[in-house]
């Protein structure tokens, strides 16, 4: 008889991973997470803002329970240079009220909370084993090896839950060797600072509430990018993330471009005081739609970052991650009724994939990354002329309001060309809103 | 051959770290380990386990989260875990800390065996004072060995083990008969790295809870009220200075001045 | 627990270690920091030994200020075996009742307090490097170092009697001040067959086997270094020093030094009188090993190098040069001295 | 705070036995012009030597984020073994 060690193998305890194993652990399933790091979360990392609706679904008003740090009532959308901020702002106290829009989050806590509750439903974590290649037999997929003596392990199916470096699916060759220009390097600082100076500073009401910034622009020296400031509860996360690619082209060092940002006029004021407690890099699939590797093959399924499945317009990672170790569990859960594991039997997973929220939202963008690439002036010229612009409009200098607008109106002309202006207006048009 | 190994949860104290600002240690975060002497202990009992055949125990006295480390002991190759858990036991010294296990190794015997060889790490990383494995060979009037090195040999027909332990001129080699207690350094071993099976049947293990109700343990030895010891106050030592560069033009003077720096010292030391 | 008649209890108590004859000079650090604390609460210091042969011991302590010296001579004290001298000392204190028992925190003195506190059923503080009286209730504060140096305890021992500690070498000054003692002999009754111990071999350290902690002089060597071969000069300094020698964990990477010669944060944590870091660039890693030794010397071609911003004395150099010319110079000025 | 005391914050396993990072080929690390993977790394893993021959790789303060491995194809690059490398508080 062909061994069979457990129904499910899930390779990483990550947010997709651990979502798949609380659904099959549900359901009875007999389902092994295997986890590289010392504890489910102590590799994780995220930017710092987690969107409840997915995980609410799982565990209906997880946040009562969950280690979770402020629920977001106000997000930022600036746009610098060096000197200057220009943003959009948007607070609203829709999002005072549960069962909340989105969390600033700690990977490391909420992964360990979330790992205690698959357990309970069942499902065992093993940590400190790194899954080293997938077992084929037959050109199926019927278990996996890993680093441990004795440690090979077989299965019905493998679900290959492991990341943004995911070696399982390219092992198996549903993807390609990973391209600089396809995933960002985000890096992040924890600083802490008192509750009441958070509330103080963002203007918030209690220690639940919060706020979060992005910020792109000019400062970012042409790079493809975005920096972030989440308020958490007693710290701030700050980051920023880019694109590799202009990493190696700008000879760029991550770490100094982080502290770039913390010495920017608009943001050192909003961290001052504080003490940094970590510091954290990890990789973004900035890829979207397109990058999307085959999702499925004999006795395999593969989530979450593993399948880039991130929305870098919206900054959603880890919510769709859940959804995708939910749909894959689904899979599998349709698909032990016939007992059939083989590709075609897991295909639904992509049409599963196809018909959620997470991959229409990613659909919609899936030329961002293409025209960002061709029209990188999107992220510097555009929001240079606008900010030097509100920085003349509301200078009192003698020079009358309607010169100003005369003036800027031929500036932008010289520079861009009205033309060439209607073109991008038509390209974000086509490229995002349809 | 029943081997019992105490072990004890500990803050990574690697990771802790000053903030000289506020005078406090940042353990926000900072995960609990098995302290790592303790962890050489515990391989240690299991490789004497492997050569002799027999059963290894493990206890530990802590919050119901101390768990985890007896998990992890499980994954090593260890046979049973006992939490030794009870509120009263909160705030305990080092004199209250030894009853306690001592009391809870007694209810392991009861249960599993005499128990031939007492084992635990040299001193915790947390506390370092390197005292609860002494308190326990007392309480149990055996011998007690600690800063072991290495286990030469074991006898067991008669009954006699010989440990070498580091002593403060090199090391030396002792003989002494079962039941006995030893504490053991690092370089006793190096921990293996665990069999996947050992992993999982440690997860689905059960871990057996002790507390002054399924034992013997009397609550008027415990906890912080009764033990003698107490905490007056608790600081962070004051940031190291940058000292003196010298410089005194050529490498003699500048030499020459260094030696009269530390003189006298090196004359309080006996050195000169 | 049972409260003691702590009123019974008078007078502070060292035990003194020796060594081949010889006591150790921890123990007369304790005479005299004892000597401080007896001032203070209107008692005596006294001491006590136990060996083969400890009667000669006393002209030693008087010199330092010990009113009196208990002793127990016996074969089955020859050398040092945990059981026996638990029970010695502790009829000892038992019988005479003190009020304080200070023992130096060496392996020895580790090995053995913990027994003996246990067996009396009283509060031990291991291994302080601070001692002190509350003047209000003449309760000895003890002050010692936990989570590796990072924070600092002071621990008191209100209701049970003797108060004990055990303190580190080399923290108090050995201060001579002769006085006229009292030789007190005592005999113990051992059972013997409660010692079921034997030493059978005794090798000096080695290459490998080595407890750094034992070191009042510890000179490390670094990458800059930069040869296995240059380790000799570290290995040299630390002999005339009486020290010895130890490495950063970058040096141990290179196979240059064995890792049990480890300093830092994943080697050993030491805190000598004496470190001198020798091409060693101070990373805090290093740092967290060494940062409580009392005298830092570092030696680093660097002048930007962190280990100079805890160093006590700092000489920006090559190694290489510095070293067989401090050797020189030190290897002289011992000799001259002695 | 400089990058050294923010790796510092950070907790690691150090497999002392083994280096999870490597170069396929050093011989191409001596003529690389680009020498990307001395900037691109978050934790500056990467260095030359003074006269800019070998590249030595200080593995035990990688973060494992795996961005030298995208930046230049002549690393080797594995996860370290299990339980090993960082551990983050936060993450």
């Amino acid at each position: 008889m062909k061994r069979k060690d457990f129904d499910v193998i899930i390779v990483g305890a990550g947010p997709s991973g651990l979502a798949a194993g609380f659904v099959l652990a549900k359901a009875g399933v007999n389902t092994i997470i295997i986890e590289r790091g010392k504890f489910p979360g102590s590799k994780n990392v995220m930017g710092g803002i987690f969107y409840t609706k997915a995980m609410d679904d799982l565990i209906p008003e997880f946040y009562k329970e969950a280690p979770v740090e402020r629920h977001i009532i106000e997000q930022n959308l600036w746009f610098m240079d060096d000197v200057s901020h220009l943003g959009v702002s948007f607070k609203s106290q829709k999002y005072n009220s549960e069962p909340f829009n989105s969390f600033s989050v700690f990977r490391a806590k909420f992964d360990r909370w979330f790992a205690k509750k698959v357990e309970q439903m069942g499902a065992l974590i093993i940590n400190e084993t790194v899954v080293t290649q997938p077992i084929v037999e037959g050109g199926k997929v019927v278990g996996v090896k890993t680093d441990r003596p004795d440690g090979d392990l077989y299965a019905d199916v493998v679900i290959g839950a492991d990341g943004v470096n995911s070696f399982l699916a390219k092992q198996l060759g549903l993807r390609n060797k990973i391209k600089p220009n396809i995933v960002a390097l985000a890096v992040k600082e924890v600083i802490g600072l008192d509750k009441e100076k958070i509330n103080d500073r963002f203007q918030l009401r209690s220690d639940k509430e919060g706020a979060a910034y992005e910020m792109t622009g000019p400062f970012l020296d042409g790079m493809e990018g975005m920096a972030w400031l989440y308020t958490n509860s007693s710290s701030i996360s700050i980051g920023v993330g880019v694109v590799i690619q202009d990493l190696i082209e700008h000879k760029t060092n991550p770490n100094d471009l982080l502290e770039k940002i913390k010495a920017h006029p608009s943001v050192a004021p909003l961290i001052e005081g504080g003490q940094t407690k970590e510091y954290l890099a990890h990789m973004i699939p900035e890829g979207g739609y397109y990058a999307t590797p085959k999702l499925f093959t004999d006795g395999f399924l593969t989530t979450g970052d593993a399948i880039m499945f991130v929305n870098n317009v919206n900054r959603e990672g880890s919510n769709l991650a859940i959804e995708s170790g939910k749909l894959a569990a689904k899979t599998y859960l349709e698909a032990k009724q016939t007992g059939d594991f083989s590709s075609k039997s897991l295909s639904r997973y992509q049409d599963k994939i196809r018909k959620s929220f997470a991959c229409k939202d990613l659909s919609m963008y899936k030329n961002m990354p293409k025209l960002l690439e061709e029209k990188r002036y999107f992220l510097t010229k555009y929001p240079q002329f606008f900010i030097d612009f509100v920085y003349d409009w509301f200078s009192v200098d003698g020079v009358s309001k309607p010169d100003k607008i005369k003036k800027a109106k031929k500036e932008f002309g010289d520079k861009f060309g009205y033309v060439n202006f209607a073109k991008d207006l038509y390209a974000i048009w086509r490229y995002m809103i349809r | 051959m029943h081997l019992l190994v105490f072990i004890k949860q500990v803050p990574d104290a690697s990771q802790v770290r000053v903030n000289y600002n506020t005078g406090t240690l940042i353990r926000e975060g900072v995960p609990a380990i098995i302290n790592p002497f303790d962890k050489h202990a515990i391989e240690e009992a299991v490789r004497i386990k492997e050569k002799f055949s027999g059963t290894v125990s493990v206890i530990t006295m802590g919050p119901p989260m101390a768990e985890s480390s007896l998990k992890e002991a499980l994954s090593m190759g260890v046979d049973n875990a006992y939490l030794l858990s009870d509120r009263v036991f909160a705030g305990s010294d080092t004199l209250a800390t030894s009853y306690a296990l001592w009391a809870g190794a007694k209810k392991i015997i009861e249960e599993k065996g005499d128990v031939d060889i007492f084992l635990s790490g040299k001193q915790a990383i947390d506390g370092d004072t390197a005292q609860t494995g002494p308190g326990i060979a007392t309480r149990f009037d055996i011998p007690l060995v600690t800063y072991a090195i290495a286990i030469k040999d074991i006898d067991l027909k008669k009954r006699t083990i010989e440990i070498v332990r580091l002593i403060e001129s090199g090391a030396e080699t002792i003989e002494t008969t079962f039941p006995c207690f030893i504490t053991v350094e690092e370089e006793i071993n190096k921990i293996r790295y665990a069999p996947l099976p050992y992993l999982i049947r440690a997860a689905r293990a059960t871990i057996k809870i002790l507390n002054t109700k399924n034992t013997k343990i009397d609550s008027s030895k415990c906890g912080l009220k009764n033990s003698p010891t107490k905490v007056k106050k608790a600081f962070t030592p004051q940031k190291r200075e940058r000292g003196e560069m010298i410089n005194k033009g050529s490498m003699q003077d500048t030499l020459n001045f260094l030696y009269e720096n530390i003189e006298s010292t090196l004359k309080d030391m006996g050195k000169i | 627990m049972i409260k003691q008649d702590i009123g019974e209890y008078k007078h502070i108590w060292i035990f003194v270690e020796h060594k081949d004859g010889k006591a150790k000079s921890v123990s007369f650090e304790l005479i005299s920091k004892a000597r401080e604390l007896a001032e203070v609460l209107g008692c005596e210091v006294h001491t006590f030994a136990l060996g083969k042969k400890v009667k000669h011991l006393a002209d030693e302590v008087f010199r330092y200020g010990a009113n009196k010296f208990y002793f127990i001579e016996d074969n089955l004290l020859s050398e040092y075996k945990t059981e026996p001298f638990r029970d010695a000392a502790s009829y000892l204190i038992d019988k005479y009742k003190p009020e304080i028992v200070l023992i130096g925190a060496t392996t020895l003195g580790r090995d053995l307090a913990g027994t003996i506190a246990t067996k009396l059923n009283t509060g031990l503080t291991a291994d302080t490097t601070g001692l002190d009286i509350d003047k209000k209730t003449n309760n000895l504060l003890m002050t010692r170092p936990t989570f590796g140096g990072n924070l600092m305890a002071t621990i008191f021992c209100p209701d049970n009697r003797p108060q004990m500690s055990t303190s580190r070498p080399g923290v108090y000054k050995a201060v001579e001040f002769s006085v006229e003692g009292e030789v007190v002999e005592e005999s113990f009754k051992f059972n013997k067959s409660n010692y079921l111990k034997t030493v059978i071999d005794k090798t000096l350290e080695s290459e490998e086997a080595v407890n750094l902690n034992f070191y009042d002089v510890i000179v490390a060597g670094g990458l800059g270094m930069e040869t296995k071969e240059n380790f000799k000069y570290v290995k040299e300094l630390s002999s005339i020093l009486g020290g010895t020698w130890a490495a950063s964990r970058k040096a141990v990477q290179m196979g240059w030094a064995p890792q049990t010669r480890q300093v830092g944060q994943t080697g050993q944590t030491v805190h000598p009188k004496i470190y001198i870091a020798c091409g060693i660039s101070g990373a805090i890693q290093h740092q967290v090993g060494m940062k409580s030794s009392e005298i830092i010397i570092a030696i680093n071609k660097d002048e930007e190098a962190p280990i100079f911003e805890i160093a006590t004395y700092g000489i920006v150099g090559e190694t290489g040069k510095i070293l067989p010319a401090m050797i020189d110079l030190f290897r002289e000025k011992i000799k001259k001295e002695r | 705070m400089n990058l050294e005391d923010k790796l510092y914050l950070l907790g690691y396993n150090i497999n002392e036995e083994e280096s999870h990072l490597g170069v396929k080929n050093p011989d191409e690390c001596k003529i690389c012009e680009k020498r990307q993977c001395t900037y691109v790394c978050p934790a500056k893993v990467y260095e030359y030597d003074t006269k800019g021959e070998f590249l030595s790789i200080n593995y035990d303060a990688c973060v494992e984020c795996g961005t030298c491995r995208i930046a230049c194809d002549n690393i080797s690059w594995k996860y370290p073994k299990g339980g090993f490398g960082v551990s983050y508080k936060f993450g």
